[in-house]
């Protein structure tokens, strides 16, 4: 029914679209893949109205579609969840999830429709929000929440939804999913781009591939595949699975960060951790378990009331990240890209070297050549894809922004490096890459804390993982990278955990 | 029970004494108070009363008036001009073309309407900012304002209208009240309104609110049109209760109209209002004025000490704020 | 991008233009002595106060006590020459000094409060207001320093020209000017090149990100604001060599071209990017179309009415060129 | 080396210029309804000097900078004799010496630089603190001798101002303690809401206590007659100048007197001045001040005062003649 022929989308100096096709049938759920930058969230942005496509042609039931505008892909019965959030910060939840039909009565709003209404969508993910919360105090995970009871608030014929569960946890991603197959069953068409291969392959029916703008596949049915041709697709030619680097920590080595029963003025109780030299710890926990928050404390960003950090041994009192950079030699590697971690507004070059200006500037003058030679580094180093190290870090595509928030910290040269859910939103590929990447850097002797939720990425990477529940640590595990062994029991921690908590306050 | 993350959230809420407006309030009230007792009660006989609300009247709208725009993130420079525009337009409908004041009312305000929409579909056309547009349209309009009648004043227009501006219901001016009405309907419209919410939306985050089928443009427009319409209103508050005007009118209300809503708490950058903020902060002006003629003080030490004083009430807040932070 | 896309290219056209309407009308707008001489120091001074604004647009701030902070430091540069006897360069020096530490002083106080720059300038501005009134009553018994240190009288009057070499004497270029463009290029080499420049521009761009990567976003928050209250400062100087006196009025009508020279230059008011070159056209436009129209004659409200519409009409152009930038971008 | 040239190439063009040849160009600060006379006096003393030009332009918005920049446009234009009201008494010398440098001829025109220095060819002006001693006078004389005085004015950071203050006071002293001033209110006049504003607040602080009210600027001036008439309060006002509302403020009683000055004086006489400099003729006594009178109106002769005028002006051309120019 949903049909798109041959797409073409240039942005100056990038043609994001160069003849991508997608056809949509009712009740299936088609995968839309491709490696970052492909095209993907472009071509969604195309399909409802954000873009105007520049040549090709949208039918809908067989008539053209011309959308001016989202409101226009609304009417025509399409929903969506962009990529990157959008909400309104002052707004509340329930606000945000009618924000495109406001219940009125004669131009006066209907709060309490509203928020009925509100209730329903989020029922329906059965996520646990007040639809009165401003959604400025959402976490990023609770927030793509919101965006897709949103999504989900209009009876659309078409949904799409671009990387829906890049910040959830497992959990979360399966109510959505049952949602989407309950979608499905009654006759609606979903797209769903998403780098989660496995997620993929549980829920989709058909698949389009796009590589470089174009698709590769079109619509064919999902099952006719491995996951490695596609990833195969994807690329362009057969994907080399990727060997980790070799590393030994030695069992003696003092712990480069050390953290000894803190506590912080958000709730975090004595909270113990460390990390060796060359180790990577692995940070594991649900949704809202506190790991970014603690991460961020460490740096001087919260407030610690008791307890001690010490760096190579010695207590450390940071005060800011720039001490904690310069003095301590600590990078934190954000996992909100777009508020905290890019300049989105300044070129690619800037974004890279903005931590390292001090070590390229002469005489406090910051030479263009050195910083434009720094920044290509990187970007050949971590396959970014840009149209020039000039292109402002806001066109980069969602996996492209990660990279480049993560460049910045990789040309930092810390010694220390704490990185929060890294690959969210990064292609197979890269991850891959990243991967080889993190391992590489423990290698060289970096310590490493990896806060992250995807289970598989921590389970391949860490060497011990510490399991946080409520802004608690609940237990510390070896990992001997056996997944199916590992994933129990961590997950058994993670509600073993809730349990005795629950029995504790009621006693 | 656990403690999920919703309550989390929840225990960081803000409580009402810790909103801006309850500060702010308390402030008000403080300063009322000790002013009354300072003047021995003065300030509180009818007559003082009197002056102080009715010419408390046009500060509230206009800041109200820059409130609007500010809501959408823009800013509206023309909005003295306008009312002084609309102030001598009215007064030539009497004076000089004979109509009377039920009709010279209204034009006044679909005048200073017209001129905001000018304003909006400008900024919207030219894709300019605000800022800069009205800057150009402050300087036509001060043209305009000053080619109805020169320097000179126009007096004696319509006994009508001059005898509401004297009027007062319950010891409270009738333009206060009016005043009061205008800031109840623009806080009904922000809060209780699909269009206010839709405004507001465009103001907080402009390229989500596209997204949800928002248009812009469309609360650009409005909101500058709201903005004039209301410098439309203290035009007409102007003339009924001041008995005459002339091309100077509107000069002194720029920096307040910007004064009242940030002191208020209404951000820069759109996507929030508070009408109680702005009605408060045009309020605390207004005191300092009287302060100023009860104690004749000279008007420079008066200038002082509002900087003083807001720059100290500013550090004092922080400080405050870090020594709850320990306490916690 | 085509040379002719750049936001500069447009102001560069409309001043061609609006030079060669005036002097075809008005063929004394190419005088001299009485036109180009004067013209040349106004922009000096509007140009300074615009890159006193812009110092702190590059923040996403404002800075509503841009006339004031020079009121004071002109104040205090003719204090010193009044009371001590000081001379020229002592006396610019000590304003300099006054002007970067009430702008340092705006700024540490935005940092360390978190609120918003405009209220706090803006009761700076008033408190400022009040003071100089309340020193000059009480230094001078009046409103103006009757003296000035010697030489301020050559810049006030004097060109290059009345400098020779032999034969050979300098252009016709007021001595104001120098400063003026001293002040830009410094500027310009900052924010483009210099590290804390740049630092300034990544915390407009986005605070919290600056925080994140390091850099101490206070210290910028301070720096830029005391850049501004610097030029605000020298843009006083300028302008009481100017005018012929150190007097409170200095700086009155500062605030809104302060914002109009650096914002027609293509500034944003949301931070993270500043156009010396687009200031100094700005300026310069903004002057140029003053400049022409007082030679028209017009009575005062024509002449605003003009002003005006000039103005949008420079500003739309502006916009007309980007849109038919966009069309070529997209026609390839 | 470097040498400075000595700059003389101007000051030549001064001399032995007939009328025909003199181009007036009468500057007031800003727009102002005192100037207004300015206007039709420049088109009648073209007329009746036969002069090549006059012109009167107020484009200048009490902008000191903006003033210079309009004298210069019309020295480019071609105009060569200037009568100018600086904006700024402390700076205006600059701007005077500038033209005398390029060998034109200057008056101060209504207001004199500040200090002892006068560097234009004559001030032909009110004596502000004249003016004020007589308004003053006139109020003392109105309440009989005995009561409280409050003295409303302009921008306080003129020195003008500090003259009117000076004028007031003398003549208070001079009461030996009968009458007191009770408040002296500044920055009033700079636009008339603020005027009214302060007023009614002043009225309402004071309003028992003051038996009569001095205005020395013209916002103030509207305002305080409007402002006393509305409190019904038996308050004498005096008044400055004679726009029309003040004139019928006289007539119907609300104003007790007003204190003109002579703007048509100022105008035809200082053109005639800069006529005969520009024809050749010299300043006996450069840089002379001239007092252009004042005359305070009350009821009795509010249709006569005219007369009075018209004879000091006739008189101050005179003496222009035989006293204060020497031509060959
Ligand atoms: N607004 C824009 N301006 C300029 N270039 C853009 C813009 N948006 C996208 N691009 C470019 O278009 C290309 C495709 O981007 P798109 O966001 O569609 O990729 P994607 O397939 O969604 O990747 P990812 O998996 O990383 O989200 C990228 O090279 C990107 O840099
Ligand atoms: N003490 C607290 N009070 C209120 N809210 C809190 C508190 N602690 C954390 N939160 C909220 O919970 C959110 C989740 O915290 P945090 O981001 O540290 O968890 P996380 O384990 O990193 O999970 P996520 O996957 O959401 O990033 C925070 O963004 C914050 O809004
Ligand atoms: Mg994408
Ligand atoms: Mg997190």
């Amino acid at each position: 029914m949903l049909v798109a022929e041959n797409l073409v989308k240039t942005f100056p100096g990038v043609r994001a679209l160069d003849g991508a096709t997608l056809t949509l049938q009712p009740g299936t759920v088609h995968a839309l893949l491709g490696e970052n930058g492909a095209g993907k969230s472009t071509l969604v942005k195309l399909l409802t109205g954000v873009y105007r496509p520049d040549g090709g042609r949208i039918t809908l039931d067989g008539g053209e579609l011309h959308l001016g505008g989202p409101l226009d892909a609304q009417r025509a019965g399409i929903g969506v969840v962009h990529q990157e959030r959008n909400l309104i910060p002052a707004f509340s939840v329930a606000e945000n999830i009618v924000l495109h039909h406001l219940p009125g009565r004669a131009g006066w709003l209907d709060r309490a429709r509203m928020r009925a209404e509100a209730r329903r969508c989020l029922d329906l993910l059965e996520v646990d929000l007040d639809p009165d919360t401003p959604v400025a105090r959402l976490s990023v995970a609770q927030g793509q929440l919101v965006e897709i009871a949103k999504a989900l608030s209009l009876d659309n014929k078409v949904l799409l939804l671009d990387e829906p569960t890049a910040s959830l946890t497992g959990d979360e991603a399966d109510r959505l999913y049952t949602v989407v197959r309950r979608l499905r069953d009654s006759g609606h068409a979903v797209v769903l781009v998403s780098h989660k291969l496995e997620e993929v392959f549980a829920v989709a029916d058909t698949v389009t591939v796009l590589r470089d703008g174009r698709s590769v596949a079109e619509a064919e049915p999902l099952a006719g595949f491995t996951q490695g041709q596609i990833v195969d697709l994807m690329v362009g030619r057969a994907f080399a699975s990727i060997e980790l680097a070799e590393r030994t920590v030695g069992e003696q080595a003092p712990p480069a960060l050390r953290l000894d029963g803190v506590s912080t003025a958000l709730g975090h109780r004595d909270v113990s951790l460390a990390v060796r030299p060359g180790e990577i710890l692995g940070l594991y926990g649900l949704v809202g378990a506190g790991r970014s928050e603690l991460a961020k404390a460490v740096l001087g960003l919260e407030r610690i009331t008791a307890g001690t950090v010490e760096v190579h041994g010695e207590p450390a009192r940071i005060r800011n990240v720039g001490e904690a950079l310069r003095r301590h030699r600590i990078g934190y590697v954000t996992e909100d890209r777009k508020d905290e971690g890019l300049f989105l507004e300044q070129p690619v070059t800037r974004n890279i070297a903005v931590t390292v200006w001090r070590r390229l500037a002469r005489a406090g003058l910051v030479p263009d050549r050195r910083e434009r030679a720094l920044a290509e580094t990187y970007v050949e180093r971590l396959g970014i894809r840009v149209s020039s190290p000039r292109q402002l870090a806001g066109q980069l595509s969602g996996g492209n922004q990660q990279k480049v928030s993560l460049a910045k910290w990789l040309a930092a040269d810390c010694d220390i490096l704490i990185v929060d859910e890294p690959t969210v939103g990064i292609d197979v590929r890269t991850k891959a890459a990243f991967h080889e990447l993190i391992a590489g850097l423990a290698a060289q002797g970096l310590a490493l804390l990896l806060i992250s939720s995807d289970l598989p990425e921590v389970v391949v990477l860490a060497d011990r993982i510490a399991v946080m529940s409520d802004l608690r640590v609940v237990g510390e595990l070896d990992n001997d990278h056996d997944y199916p062994r590992m994933s129990q029991q961590i997950i058994r921690l993670v509600h073993a955990e809730t349990h005795v908590e629950g029995r504790v306050s009621a006693a | 029970m656990t403690l999920s993350a919703t309550d989390r959230v929840t225990r960081r809420g803000r409580h009402l004494w810790r909103t801006p407006e309850f500060t702010l309030g308390v402030i008000v009230a403080t300063g009322f108070l000790a002013l009354a007792f300072a003047t021995g009660g003065n300030l509180l006989s009818a007559g003082t009363l009197e002056a102080f609300f009715r010419f408390l009247a046009v500060p509230i709208v206009i800041g109200l008036s820059q409130m609007v725009v500010l809501a959408v993130g823009q800013m509206n420079l023309s909005v003295g001009a306008l009312t002084g525009f609309c102030a001598m337009a009215a007064a030539w409908l009497m004076i000089e073309a004979g109509f009377p004041a039920p009709v010279a009312v209204p034009a006044a305000l679909l005048l200073g309407l017209v001129a905001g929409l000018i304003n909006g579909a400008l900024v919207v056309l030219t894709r300019i900012n605000g800022f800069i547009v009205t800057l150009a349209t402050m300087t036509i309009i001060q043209g305009l304002r000053y080619g109805v009648n020169g320097p000179d004043t126009y007096q004696g227009y319509s006994e009508g209208l001059r005898a509401f501006g004297r009027a007062s219901i319950l010891g409270l001016p009738a333009v206060f009240l009016v005043a009061i009405a205008v800031a109840v309907a623009v806080a009904l419209f922000f809060s209780r309104t699909v269009t206010g919410r839709q405004l507001l939306a465009s103001g907080g985050s402009p390229f989500a609110a596209r997204l949800s089928g928002i248009s812009n443009d469309r609360s650009v427009i409005i909101a500058h049109g709201l903005s004039g319409l209301l410098a439309g209103v203290a035009a007409v508050i102007t003339v009924s209760a001041s008995g005459s005007v002339n091309a100077t009118i509107g000069d002194d209300l720029l920096l307040p109209s910007f004064a009242a809503p940030i002191i208020g708490g209404v951000a820069l950058t759109g996507g929030m209002v508070s009408v109680a903020g702005t009605v408060l902060a045009a309020f605390l002006v207004r005191l300092v004025d009287v302060m100023q003629a009860q104690f004749g003080i000279n008007p420079r030490w008066v200038d002082l000490i509002i900087g003083a004083v807001v720059l100290g009430a500013v550090l004092l807040g922080t400080i405050r704020q870090r020594v709850r932070e320990r306490s916690t | 991008m085509p040379l002719w896309a750049n936001p500069r290219v447009g102001l560069v056209v409309l001043l061609v233009l609006l030079v060669a309407l005036f002097s075809t009308i008005r063929p004394a707008f190419l005088d001299t002595r009485l036109t180009l001489t004067p013209l040349q120091s106004d922009i000096s001074v509007y140009l300074v106060i615009g890159l006193a604004q812009m110092s702190v647009l590059s923040l996403g701030h404002m800075n509503m006590a841009v006339g004031r902070m020079a009121a004071t430091s002109a104040f205090a540069m003719g204090l010193v020459h009044h009371t001590l006897g000081a001379g020229l360069l002592v006396s610019l020096f000590t304003g300099l000094v006054v002007g970067a530490g009430l702008g340092a002083l705006a700024g540490l106080i935005i940092s360390r409060t978190g609120v918003n720059s405009f209220v706090v300038t803006l009761a700076m501005d008033f408190a400022l207001v009040g003071l100089i009134t309340i020193l000059y009553t009480g230094v001078v018994d009046g409103v103006a320093f009757p003296t000035m240190p010697a030489g301020m009288e050559a810049l006030r009057f004097d060109t290059f020209a009345d400098y020779c070499a032999g034969e050979i004497c300098g252009p016709r270029i007021p001595l104001v000017a120098p400063f003026a463009l001293a002040a830009a290029l410094l500027t310009g080499l900052l924010f483009r090149w210099s590290r804390v420049g740049r630092e300034i521009l990544m915390t407009g761009s986005s605070p919290r990100a600056a925080e994140l990567s390091g850099i101490p976003t206070r210290g910028r928050v301070v720096q830029a604001h005391a850049l501004s209250g610097l030029l605000a400062a020298l843009a006083g100087f300028l302008l009481a060599a100017n005018n012929g006196a150190f007097s409170a009025g200095i700086g009155d009508g500062f605030l809104l071209p302060s914002f109009l020279a650096p914002v027609l230059g293509g500034t944003l008011l949301a931070g993270g990017a500043v156009s010396v070159l687009g200031t100094v056209l700005g300026a310069t436009l903004t002057q140029v179309i003053y400049k022409g129209l007082n030679l028209l004659q017009f009575q005062l409200d024509r002449l605003q009415l003009y002003i005006g519409l000039v103005l949008l009409a420079a500003l739309s152009l502006d916009r007309a060129r980007h849109v038919l930038a966009g069309r070529r971008e997209a026609a390839p | 080396g470097c040498t400075r040239k000595s700059d003389n190439e101007a000051a030549t063009a001064s001399t032995g210029k007939g009328p025909d040849q003199v181009k007036v160009a009468l500057i007031p600060g800003g727009a102002h309804p005192y100037f207004q006379p300015w206007k039709t006096a420049a088109a009648d003393v073209k007329t009746e000097f036969k002069l090549g030009d006059a012109t009167f332009n107020e484009t200048s918005g009490w902008d000191q900078t903006k003033q210079n920049d309009v004298v210069k446009s019309l020295a480019a234009q071609g105009y060569n004799a200037f009568g100018i009201f600086g904006v700024a008494p402390e700076n205006i010398n600059s701007t005077f010496e500038d033209l005398k440098r390029q060998g034109f001829p200057v008056a101060s025109l209504a207001s004199c630089p500040a200090g002892d220095v006068n560097k234009a060819d004559f001030c032909l002006s009110t004596d502000v603190e004249e003016a004020a001693y007589k308004a003053t006078k006139a109020a003392i004389e109105t309440i009989g001798g005995k009561g409280n005085l409050a003295h409303l004015t302009g921008n306080k950071v003129d020195s003008n101002t500090q003259r009117r203050i000076a004028g007031v006071e003398k003549a208070v002293g001079e009461t030996g303690g009968q009458v007191k001033i009770i408040q002296v209110v500044t920055d009033i006049d700079t636009d008339l809401q603020t005027a009214q504003k302060a007023v009614a607040d002043l009225l309402a602080a004071k309003g028992s206590e003051i038996t009569a009210i001095v205005n020395t600027a013209y916002n103030p001036a509207v305002a305080s007659a409007e402002g006393v008439k509305q409190a019904k309060l038996p308050i004498k006002v005096i008044a400055i100048d004679d726009d029309k509302t003040i004139l019928d403020g006289i007539k119907d009683g609300s104003v007790a007197g007003t204190v003109l000055q002579n703007p048509v004086g100022q105008a035809t006489v200082g053109s005639y001045g800069l006529m005969k400099l520009a024809g050749g003729c010299t300043m006996a006594d450069a840089g002379v001040i001239v007092d252009s009178g004042s005359f305070v109106v009350t009821k009795a002769n509010v249709d006569s005062y005219e007369t009075d005028r018209k004879a000091k002006t006739a008189e101050l051309r005179q003496a222009f003649d035989s006293q204060y120019l020497t031509c060959r």
